[in-house]
């Protein structure tokens, strides 16, 4: 199974792994960590998951089907080197781009789910990504279902795609506006990072939005930022920052979250005057 | 229910001594292996009837000071009994993560509501917090945020108010309290979905009608609801108002319970334990859970046009006028 | 014809008055003052207008129609003092309540009107002024136009009816929340003093909102912050303050009212889309 | 329109050094009392010709210097010889009064429209004031408010685009610049009456397309539109970029009107007078006026549930990608 293969790819080779945070450097015992669901035991530092690492900690076992996996990538603009980072994006992570979407249960409640993978491309959205998410999102307006979606994205747009990864934000946009019509739940959970074109569309426009801890959470690139000469501080691109300023509804730590998803989906299944029966997946 | 020590009002003084003499007799019972059960019992009936002597009692300041009462359950106290889930949600997506007034989705037995309430604080640090349940305008946002999801995911709505007054300072008046409270009202009088409203405590002023707009009205037998605080309103009447003053105020205010049935403003007085809420929590909380149930479930029946209409109706009918013929 | 009687009898006996801002005291010769729109032409205080005052210099001469002049207050809470403090405001303004309200027109355009009087009670809002708005605002729904609505209130709510007063808050902002649902423009225009219970209902709810300058606009009433030892600034009650805080949309002095008023009107009524036709009154 | 005294951009000394010959011919006729109108029109000639010299020569980079030009008009201008009557309306009745977005509605001939548009300044004062075009939270939200507005009211909207970029510093981030953005988007997606949005000078990013969303989308022929100001780009792709090297980002940003248009972005490039809008701002403004009242007027027939999903269906065909077989 793609999902089984690719999260044991991402353990290293040794049976001993070095906490990520610098502050921390504890050396970890890699299945512990797996156990853990990658959070550090020491610090509670939250490494990074790959989409599909994130699907399997989320969805119910054997629930996830994907879809849109048909959609590639092309090089709009002949940016130069594009066609390379792909390559060696598609080579280190297995995947073919930086989002993973499909449909799968939560409890036994059909859902669907799509996930940017932090380790492709830092999660940039493209055509293909914005594509695959609003998708993504119009599928679970269709079938009558919550929609579940997870960013790990630092740098937002795709610049490489240029003015058409711009376009993406408006139409996964767009799509949560007919889902929010349909009356069918859009949970986003924001991971480390979150930021720029993607914090500024999807991300932000789920009924219950969800933080994971210390996570970077964003409007600004902090290189774009450098350059703008601007005195934002590191801590305003936080989870707890963002919180704490009424943009995310609770930041839930990884070992709490699919408690936290399982609450949320049963409630949305229980209530009374619920749009639409849900169809089945 | 974990409350701070027990603080006693000045007309609870004969509770006080009772429940000290019984807390002696239980652990002279306890200590010296001896059997006062009669004692007890005989000790029971006074509290009992202590209780239904200041029950009888309570004058409409004194509702007051029992609504204002600092162990009498808060919004999250019933949440935690009245709901089998819940999980609160934070920040009004535009500025603050006010906590004076709390939401999420609950569970309420097999289906699940949105519930938002005033919240007060129960320590000195979490009354800061919450700032003694007096909202800014983000807490109100919040609120609308959170009715706005309701309608869209087609869960039913409770409100439970318990605000001294919303919060009126420099910083509330910059981000727009009037719009907030005005603003909250107007959606709340047409949300497609039914919405139960409870004062449990203090229904103060702009701060309480801001979520009071609902279905069907009800108040626990001592809550207070009022235009003003009998503070403010013995200020306006009398300049340095004595003590006596401000207690006659609160009864021209006619803010019981009792006065907002007579008045038409509720539909219904959920009783309260003897001698009030503070004293049983828990019981408090049961039969607040029965009310709401009970007038929730034929909401659920109506059609939605129909629903709206009525609550529209019902708040156009509130007030009092003569028609002068021809 | 009231509106003109009630205009005389506001402007004093004598040909001259001094100027109510403390700060002027120019003497003033009232002709020249009405003329002006009761408008000092030496400091640009705006005086205090009666409601039909304002209904006079709002709409088109010879168009306003009074209505739901049946409704009669009385005194549900046998507040002491309070009848015969209704019985003195009636005389001094030679009106029954704190609201007049009805319809008519701006370039020809229908409107319906309301408008509180600060003469009468401070411009206080209780059922009969609740109500009188309420059926204002419907009757817009009702004949498809815009509604004008124009508050001069210190004192809010009206304290002698208690929790019923309380309660027009949300009567009027239903009505207005009904309006809007028909596509109905509805102007709020905030004059000199509005506060409390009147400024967190219908007149925080037009789609447009105008107030006069130097009004004193704001939520608590000063006697009350002072009682609960507030740190409010008495600037932080005003038309400028709230401008500039983005609560009100325009602050428009008297004498260019009517003429932001016609364009508004008009152009309401130029909408292309604009749902229902309008109805004769 | 009153611009600051002219500025010129480095690539139009030609044009700088005929309009002071012309001036010179032009005093000296009327000084003098000789008719020079031969000379005259000659150098009207080799001005035109200098005008088509430069146009022919407009690299992208160029294009991002014509589209920031200072003397360009902004939505203001437009709005001014556009709009017969055009009530300008503040603040997002919530927080604050932000003027780097402007809005209201106006008479556009016989109909009234909604118009919003970013609004950079002209003066010093002005440019701070307006914060250069970037926009604060409370400027999106001032926009929605405009947006519901015109939706009750059955406004069709009119959205100027002009800004370098949102305002990204710590109180934007503090307030929700990245909610707002999302926000808008949506609610320009599902919008019941029809929109017609213009770039006409810096299509910057996440700032622009908040209010981008739109039944038909134009550009002036030399406005860019990019996801990134190619200076970040550049300092993305290259440390310590030199001036060559934000030029060559420029281009391989395809930001221009003409690669807006084959990249399916756009539907409409609008002309602009001959070296750029800021050579004839009323000209622009008359070509401008045409090309929306041309798109605007068939959306205005169509059935409001066809115009929305078409609108949908626009932005959803937006991107490149290729579909794998089997
Ligand atoms: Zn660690
Ligand atoms: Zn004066």
């Amino acid at each position: 199974m793609a999902t089984e293969r690719d999260w044991r790819a991402r353990v290293p080779d040794g049976m001993w792994v070095k906490c990520e945070n610098p502050r921390c450097a504890q050396l970890l015992y890699s299945k512990e960590l797996d156990r853990n669901l990658r959070v550090c035991s020491h610090c509670d530092h939250h490494f990074r998951l790959s989409a599909r690492q994130r699907i399997a900690i989320t969805l119910d076992p054997d629930s996830f089907v994907e879809t849109d996996t048909e959609l590639m990538t092309v090089n709009p603009l002949n940016m130069e080197g594009y066609e390379a980072k792909l390559k060696r994006h598609r080579a280190r992570t297995s995947e073919m781009e930086a989002a993973v979407v499909g449909t799968g249960a939560i409890l036994g409640h059909p859902v669907t789910i799509g996930v940017t993978n932090p380790f492709f491309t830092v999660g940039s959205m493209g055509s293909v990504v914005g594509e695959k998410l609003a998708r993504c999102v119009e599928r679970a307006r269709d079938q009558r279902c919550p929609c579940i979606l997870i960013s790990g994205s630092g740098a937002g747009a795709r610049m490489e795609e240029g003015i058409l990864s711009l376009m993406q934000m408006a139409k996964t946009a767009a799509a949560i506006g007919r889902l929010r019509q349909a009356g069918q739940l859009c949970v986003t959970i924001l991971t480390n990072p979150t930021m720029a074109g993607v914090y500024a569309s999807w991300a932000s426009l789920g009924d219950i939005i969800i933080a994971e801890p210390r996570a970077m959470i964003g409007f600004a690139g902090q290189r774009v930022v450098k350059g703008t000469k601007s005195d934002l501080g590191a801590d305003a691109q936080s989870s707890e920052f963002q919180h704490e300023h009424g943009m995310i509804d609770r930041i839930v730590p990884r070992l709490e979250m699919r408690g936290f998803l399982e609450s949320l989906i049963r409630m949305t299944y229980a209530a009374p005057l619920r749009k639409g029966a849900s169809v089945e997946v | 229910m974990k409350y701070s020590p027990s603080r006693w009002l000045p007309f609870e003084e004969g509770i006080r001594v009772i429940q000290e003499e019984m807390e002696d007799l239980l652990r002279r019972q306890s200590e010296q292996d001896v059997d006062l059960s009669a004692e007890i019992t005989a000790l029971q009936d006074r509290l009992e009837a202590e209780k239904r002597k200041i029950a009888s009692e309570l004058t409409p300041w004194r509702k007051v000071l029992v609504a204002r009462h600092p162990n009498r359950p808060y919004t999250l106290d019933y949440i935690a009994h009245i709901f089998d889930d819940f999980v609160e949600l934070h920040g009004d997506r535009r500025y603050g993560n006010d906590q004076s007034l709390v939401g999420g989705p609950a569970m309420l037995g097999d289906y699940s509501v949105m519930v938002i309430g005033h919240q007060k604080g129960r320590t000195t640090k979490e009354r800061q917090e919450r700032n003694f349940g007096s909202s800014n305008p983000e807490a109100y946002r919040k609120a609308q945020r959170l009715l706005e999801m309701a309608e869209r995911l087609g869960m039913p709505v409770i409100s439970l108010i318990d605000t001294p007054a919303a919060q009126c300072l420099f910083d509330a008046e910059a981000r727009g309290i009037s719009e907030a409270i005005a603003a909250t009202q107007l959606l709340m009088g047409g949300l497609r979905v039914p919405i139960v409203v409870v004062v449990t405590g203090e229904g103060g002023s702009g701060g309480a009608i801001a979520i009071g707009v609902g279905d069907v009205v009800m108040m626990l037998e001592h809550a207070i609801y009022s235009v003003i605080p009998p503070e403010g309103f013995a200020a306006i009447l009398y300049k340095n108002a004595a003590p006596e003053q401000v207690q006659q105020a609160a009864a021209l205010l006619r803010l019981t319970a009792q006065d907002a049935l007579e008045l038409g403003v509720i539909d219904e007085i959920i009783p309260e334990p003897l001698g009030g809420a503070h004293h049983d929590g828990i019981g408090m909380a049961a039969t607040l859970k029965q009310a709401i149930v009970r007038r929730l479930e034929p909401l659920l029946a109506l059609p939605v046009d129909e629903l709206v209409d009525q609550r529209y109706a019902k708040f156009r009918a509130m007030g009092k006028w003569e028609v002068r013929r021809g």
